[in-house]
C-alpha cells in the first residue's frame, strides 16, 4: 500500500483535525485534570466520536463499525496526538475491542462489539502486573472452579480501568511467569465480587487503574479465545497497539515540532527573533530529519497490519522504538527552545512532554523494541 | 572571617557542599546568600554594606533572593526594564521580575534596575538591595511542570529601597551582575535541583564490608529492582550501558572540577571555565533524570498516590524539574556561547 | 525517450539503482551524465545541445564530471574565479577546479564560469561544456586518506570552449547550478561512496529457505565471526544496539525516500527535502563504517598485505572515504541551512 | 596525588614538546611511511629518547632507569601523541619491560633492562590471537618438553614484533581458551627455530606484526613469573597500558582541538571566518567539555597506577573508554570542520584520525571497557 494518503484519508484527516482542535484542544485535558473529572473524558464527546465512525473504524458493519483499517485509525489517532486529546481508543478498540474481534465467539463479539462501536461500551484489558513492559510475566492465577475459574492476583497500569463495562483479564491456566504457553484471556464483570478497582493519577492524566482479583469466579463461556494460548492474542495486540501508539507519538511529534519552529520565528532576544541563530537552525533542521522519517515507518507499519504482512512483529518494533525516541527527543528539544516558559504549568508544551513519556513507556521503550527488532533481524 | 564567617576558600566551600550532598543534608537555604550575594558584596561591597548585611548572611538570619531575568528578557538578561529613580536618598522602583528563587520565602532581594534609560542597553544598569515587605511589593509563585513552585514572579510599584544599599558605583551594575552569574554557575555546577539519589538499600554486613573495597553506582542499585539482572548484570544491555557512561561522566566530571579547583589559584573566583561546569552538569543531570524513568518504566509515570511509593513521585517530579537545569542560570546555549567567546576566544 | 533515454521517472530510475545495489552492480560510470547533466540539459538545454548531448549520455559513450568547487571555495561555491571571456565564436577559459570526480577519466567536463566579474557574485556566472582534451586542460588526481584519488584538480589555461556549449542564458548559470545541486544530492542520497555491504555468507539450503522469511541485517552477519553470539544475539551488546539502530535508521530512511518518491508528483524534480535525504544519508553512512571499524577490532586496522582480508582491507579504506560523504555534494552543515531556510523558512 | 602538574613535571613537559616539535613532528612519520622505513621508526631518536631519561622513566635507578612514575610517562606519552611520534613506548616499555619489571627474575631483569633503559633493546609482548580484545582467549600451548617447553600457536597484531630482540609471548600451560588460569609467559628469542614474524602495514603506520610459533623449544628458565599465573601480570600490564594509550590520546585530542580552533579563526567562507558560525561554535564548546573531561581522568588514572590503588582497573576502564570516545569525536568532527581539505593526504588531520582509531581499538574498545567499568560498579 502506497505511503501517501488517498482522497478519502485525506479528508477523513481534515474532519478529525476539525473536531480535535474544536472539540478537544489540549485545554479540554487541563480542564478534566483541574477539575479532577471522575471519568477522565466526555463521555458525550466519546460518543460523536463513536457517531463520526471512528470508534468502529476496525469493526464489521454486522456489529456497526465502519469495517475501514488500521491506515484510518491511524490518521485518527494522529489528530488525537496533536490536542493530546484522552479518549479510550487504545483500551477500548486497540486492546480490549480488537481482542474481542480477534478471539471472541459469535456471541461474545455480538453482545459487546455493538455496544463498542456506538461509544457507549467501555473495555479495559487487564494484563500487567509490573511498570517495565514484559509480556509473558504473567502470574495472575486461574484455578478451574466448579463450571467455571477462580481468578486471583493483581494488575497494574490498566488502561481506563476504573471506567470499564468489561475487563479482559490475562491469567495463567497452565505454566509460569514467563512462559508463552498457559496464558488464557478472560471476559470479567467489574462489579463482580472479589474484584476492587482503583484508579491512579498518572503524569499524563489519562487514566489507568490497578485491578486486584481476589478469587473471582468466572463461569467457562467468560473464556476470550481458546484456553492456554492467550499469548498469540496478547502478541497481535501489542504490535497493533504498539503501532497505534506511535501513530499517536506522531501527531504529539508534528505539533509539537510545528509549535517549536513558531516559536523560534517570533520569540525575540538580544534584538532578534531567536531562529536566527544558526546553533537552532541546525538542531531544527536535524528535528526535522527525524519527524520525516518517524512518519514513514508509522505509515508503513499502518499498513502492515491491514496487509496482515509478515514483518509486522518487526515493523512493529521499528516504529514503536523510532517514536519513542523521536517524541522524547522533539518534545525535550521544544521545550528548551521554549526556554523558562516551557518549565511553566501554564505553558502547554509540559503537558506534551508528559504525554509523550507515558507513551514512551507504554507497551515496551526504545531499548525494549530495538532489542526485540534485532531478534527479529537475527541477530 | 572579618565578617563572622567561616573563611573557608572556593574549594573548601565546594567540598563542603559536596560532604553534605553526601549526608542527604539538604542544601542550606541561604544558599543565595552565602554562595552569590556574599561574595558579591566581599567584592564589590562598601565597609557599611558588608558590615550591615555579612553578619546576617552568615548567621542565616536573612534570606536572600535574586531579581535579575524579566518576563520576555530571558535569556538577553540586560534588556531588563525595571526602573529606579532617585528620589532624594531613596530610589523609587517600578516594574517587576521573573524566575526569582523561593521569593515566597525571601526576606531581601539583590536586585538589577535600570537606573540610566537612555544609556547602552549595558551602561544603565544598577545593582541594589531592598527589603521585600517594602510596600508595594508583590509576589506570586510560579507552578512548574514538576507541579513545584520554587519560583516567582515579583512585581514593583513604587517600591522605596534607599540609596546607600546601592551597591558598587551607579550605573557600574552590570559588572557585578556578570561576576555573580559566575558564581551562580559556580554553585550550580555544584547540583542541580532535580536530581534525587535515592538512599542505597540496606546491606547486611558482608555486603557492607564488600562497598568499602567495590564502588557503587546508586543509580544501578535504583535501577535493579526494577529492571533485574543476569548473571549480575542489569537485564536491559542498552540501559545498562547509559547508566555506565553516566557513571563515566559523573566520574570525569567530579575529577573535572577537583583539577580545576587545584589550578584555580587561591582567592581566585570562579572562571569563564565555570560555564562549563554549568553547562556541561545541566545536561548529566538531565540525562540522569532520564535513565532513572527508563528504568522505572510505568513505576514512573504516576503522579500522586499510594500506588507508587514516595521515592518513584519524586524521580518522576524531579525528572520534569531537571528540564528546568539547562535554562536556569542561563541556558545551555548561553553558557555555550560563552565558552566559545571567552575560553575558545572564537570571533563574533 | 526522444532523446535516446530509457524515458524512467525519477522513482523508477532510484528503483532501477536499488535493484543494481542489490546485485551489488557498481553504479554505472556514467551517473554524472546519466543523473545530473542529462535531467539539467533536459530542462535547460536547447534543441541543439539536447540533440548534441543526450544521445551520447544515454548510450555512454561520453563520460561527464562536474567543473563547480574551486580551491578555497569550499561550500561558498558562489565565489568562483575561473574566468571565461568570449573571443569570437569562442570563450577562453583560465582558472582551476577541484574535487572534480573522475576528471582523469572523463571525457567532457560542464563547467561554471564567471562571464560578468563586476557583477553581484551570484549573477555573474554562466554553465558551460567542453572537451577535456582541449588544449590548455591539466588534470591532477588528489590523494585521499583512505588512499584512493577518485578526485582531481583541473588547471585551465587559456582553454578555448565553443559558445553553442554554454547552456541557458549567459549569467544565467547559477539557477542551474542550484538546479543540478538537488539532482546531485538526490543521486547521493541513494548511495555513498565508503559502503561496501559484504556478500552475504553461503547458506544451507534451509539457512536460505529461512532467510526469505526472516530478514537479515548485512551488517551483523558481517559481525557475527569477529564478536561471536550468546545466545543468538551479538556478544558485544552495545555494539549489537548500534547495529539494531543503523538498521532501523536505514528501514525508515528507505521508506521515508519510498513515500517522497510516491508524493512527487511525476516529472516534479528533487525538492529542498532532498537536503534531508542527503544529509540523513551521509551521516548514517559514517555510523555504518564506524560500527563496521569497531565490529572488526585490529583486524580493521589493516592497510594492505594479505595479513588481512580484501573485505577487511576495503572496509578501512570505506570507513576513511566515508568520512567525506558529510563534505562532497554539499556539506551536513550546508544541508542543514538549506532545511532549515527552504523546508522550516526560518529567518536569515 | 594533585591533578596538576608539578614544577618539575611541567618542565618534563615542556621539554618533552620541544623535542617532539622539533625532532618527530608528523613530518617524521609521514617520511617514516613514504620511504617504508624497515624498522618503523629512527633507532637514534629512540637513543636520544633513552638518554633524556624517558625510555627508562619507570625503571629503577639500579637497571639506568630514572625511577620516577607513569605521572611522568604520561606527561610524555601525551607530547609523543600530539606529533605522532610512532616510538615504541607501548611494545619495549608499558608492556614488555613492565612485564620483566613486575614478573621477571633478578637475572632476567639484569640481562635486559638495562639496555631497555639505554635504548638499545627493543621488547615485544605477543598475547592476543584475534583482531578483537579478549585477553583470556590465549590458544597458544606450551607443552612441557625436554627440559623446557615447546610452544606452538599463533599471535597477532604483536606490537614492534619484527624489530623486538626479545619476545614476550603468553602461552597456555593448562586450562583452555578463555580461562583465566593456565596462562604462563615466556622469554623467545625471535631467532629460534619454528619462529616466524611477519611484518604487517598498519592504517596508522605503526608496527606490527604477525607472529608463528610452530614447536619453539625454549628452556624452562625462559618462564618468566610463575607458571600458569601469567593473568595476573598481564591484566596489571594492560590496565597500565591503556592509561598509557589514553594518555597518548590525550595529546592527539588536544592537538586536533587546538588545529581545529585556530581553523576556524582563519578559514573564510562567504566572506567570514567559518568560527563565526554559531554551529559551529556550539559544537567546538561542546568539544571543549569532552577535552576537559578526558584530560581530567587520564591525570588521576596515570597517578592510580603510581599509588597502586585499589580502583585502578575501574580507572582504566574509565580512561581508556572516555579516551577512546572523546578522540574519536574530536577527530572526526575535526576533519569535518577542515572540509574537503581534511580529506587529502597531503593534510595532517588524517593521520591523526588514522590513529585515534587504531588506539581506539587496541587494547579494548569504549564498550569493552564500559561493560568492564560496570562490572567493576557492581552492574
Amino acid at each position: 500500500m502506497a505511503l501517501v494518503l488517498t482522497e478519502e484519508q485525506e479528508l477523513l484527516k481534515e474532519t478529525a483535525a476539525d473536531f480535535c482542535r474544536n472539540n478537544v484542544p489540549v485545554t479540554h485535558l487541563r480542564q478534566l485534570r483541574d477539575s479532577k473529572d471522575d471519568v477522565g473524558f466526555s463521555r458525550k464527546i466519546w460518543k460523536e466520536m463513536a457517531e463520526l465512525g471512528w470508534v468502529g473504524i476496525l469493526f464489521p458493519e454486522s456489529v456497526g463499525g465502519a469495517e475501514l483499517g488500521f491506515a484510518e485509525l491511524g490518521v485518527v489517532l494522529e489528530e488525537c496526538g496533536r490536542t493530546l486529546a484522552p479518549y479510550p481508543f487504545m483500551s477500548t478498540v486497540l486492546l480490549g475491542g480488537r481482542a474481542i474481534l480477534l478471539a471472541g465467539s459469535e456471541s461474545q463479539q455480538a453482545a459487546i462489539l455493538p455496544g463498542v462501536c456506538a461509544g457507549e461500551t467501555l473495555l479495559a484489558l487487564a494484563f500487567q502486573e509490573a511498570g517495565r513492559f514484559r509480556p509473558l510475566d504473567i502470574e495472575t492465577k486461574a484455578e478451574s472452579a466448579a463450571n467455571g475459574y477462580r481468578l486471583s492476583g493483581e494488575k497494574v497500569f490498566v488502561l481506563d480501568g476504573h471506567v470499564a463495562d468489561h475487563l479482559i483479564v490475562a491469567a495463567r491456566t497452565s505454566g509460569s511467569s514467563g512462559d508463552r504457553g498457559g496464558i488464557t484471556l478472560f471476559l470479567v464483570d467489574p462489579s463482580a465480587e472479589g474484584l476492587s478497582i482503583e484508579r491512579t493519577d498518572m503524569v499524563d492524566n489519562r487514566n489507568a487503574a490497578r485491578v486486584r482479583l481476589d478469587a473471582v469466579s468466572v463461569d467457562a463461556s467468560a473464556v476470550l479465545g481458546s484456553v492456554d494460548s492467550g499469548a498469540d492474542i496478547l502478541e497481535k495486540l501489542f504490535d497493533a497497539a504498539a503501532i497505534g501508539l506511535a501513530a499517536e507519538m506522531v501527531g504529539i511529534v508534528n505539533e509539537v515540532f510545528e509549535r517549536t519552529v513558531e516559536y523560534l520565528k517570533t520569540r525575540e532576544q538580544f534584538g532578534v527573533v531567536i531562529g536566527t541563530f544558526q546553533a537552532l537552525k541546525h538542531r531544527a533542521a536535524e528535528m526535522f530529519c527525524e519527524v520525516e522519517l518517524s512518519q514513514a515507518v508509522v505509515l508503513d507499519a499502518l499498513r502492515a497490519i491491514d496487509e496482515d504482512r509478515q514483518d509486522l512483529p518487526r515493523l512493529a518494533s521499528a516504529a514503536k522504538a523510532r517514536l519513542s525516541d523521536t517524541a522524547s527527543l522533539v518534545t525535550c528539544e521544544g521545550l528548551q527552545m521554549h526556554g523558562g516558559i516551557g518549565m511553566t504549568d501554564e505553558e502547554e508544551i509540559g503537558l506534551f512532554l508528559k504525554r509523550a513519556k507515558a507513551a514512551e513507556l507504554t507497551l515496551g521503550d526504545a531499548s525494549y523494541h530495538r532489542d526485540r527488532f534485532a531478534r527479529l533481524t537475527g541477530f | 572571617v572579618a565578617y563572622g564567617g567561616g573563611g573557608l576558600s572556593g574549594a573548601e566551600t565546594r567540598v563542603l557542599f559536596q560532604e553534605m550532598a553526601a549526608i542527604d543534608a539538604r542544601p542550606p537555604l541561604m544558599n543565595m546568600g552565602t554562595r552569590m550575594l556574599g561574595p558579591t558584596l566581599l567584592e564589590f561591597g562598601n565597609e557599611a554594606q558588608k558590615k550591615e548585611h555579612l553578619p546576617k548572611i552568615t548567621r542565616g538570619e536573612v534570606q536572600w533572593c535574586q531579581g535579575y531575568s524579566e518576563p520576555g528578557a530571558g535569556s538577553d538578561l540586560a534588556s531588563l526594564q525595571t526602573r529606579a529613580v532617585l528620589d532624594g536618598d531613596h530610589y523609587i522602583i517600578n516594574g517587576s521580575k521573573i524566575w526569582t528563587t523561593n521569593a515566597h520565602l525571601s526576606d531581601w532581594i539583590f536586585c538589577l534596575v535600570r537606573t540610566a534609560p537612555d544609556a547602552a542597553k549595558h551602561d544603565g544598569i544598577s545593582f541594589i538591595l531592598f527589603d521585600l515587605k517594602s510596600p508595594g511589593v508583590t509576589i506570586s509563585p510560579i507552578q512548574l511542570i514538576s507541579g513545584q513552585s520554587d519560583f516567582c514572579q515579583v512585581f514593583f510599584e513604587d517600591v522605596r529601597a534607599h540609596a546607600r544599599n546601592l551597591v558598587g558605583p551607579l550605573n557600574g551594575g552590570w559588572t557585578i551582575a556578570k561576576r555573580l552569574l559566575q558564581h551562580e554557575r559556580a554553585m550550580l555546577s555544584g547540583g542541580m535541583p532535580g536530581v534525587i539519589s535515592r538512599p542505597p538499600p540496606k546491606k547486611k554486613s558482608k555486603g557492607a564490608k564488600k562497598a568499602v573495597v567495590q564502588p557503587r553506582s546508586a543509580l544501578a542499585e535504583q535501577a535493579r529492582p526494577y529492571v533485574g539482572e543476569v548473571d549480575g548484570r542489569l537485564a536491559d544491555a542498552a540501559l545498562r550501558d547509559r547508566i555506565a557512561q553516566h557513571e563515566l561522566d559523573s566520574l570525569c566530571f567530579g575529577l573535572s572540577l577537583k583539577r580545576s579547583a587545584e589550578s584555580a589559584k587561591s582567592g581566585q573566583g570562579p572562571s569563564a571555565a565555570t560555564s562549563m561546569f554549568k553547562l556541561y552538569m545541566s545536561e548529566m543531570n538531565k540525562r540522569r533524570a532520564e535513565i532513572t524513568m527508563s528504568a522505572m518504566g510505568a513505576d514512573g509515570l504516576g503522579w500522586s498516590g499510594e500506588a507508587f511509593t514516595a521515592a518513584e513521585r519524586a524521580d518522576t517530579r524531579g525528572w520534569l524539574r531537571s528540564k528546568g537545569n539547562s535554562i536556569e542560570g542561563g541556558t545551555s546555549e548561553v553558557q555555550r556561547n560563552i565558552i566559545a567567546k571567552r575560553v575558545l576566544t572564537l570571533p563574533d
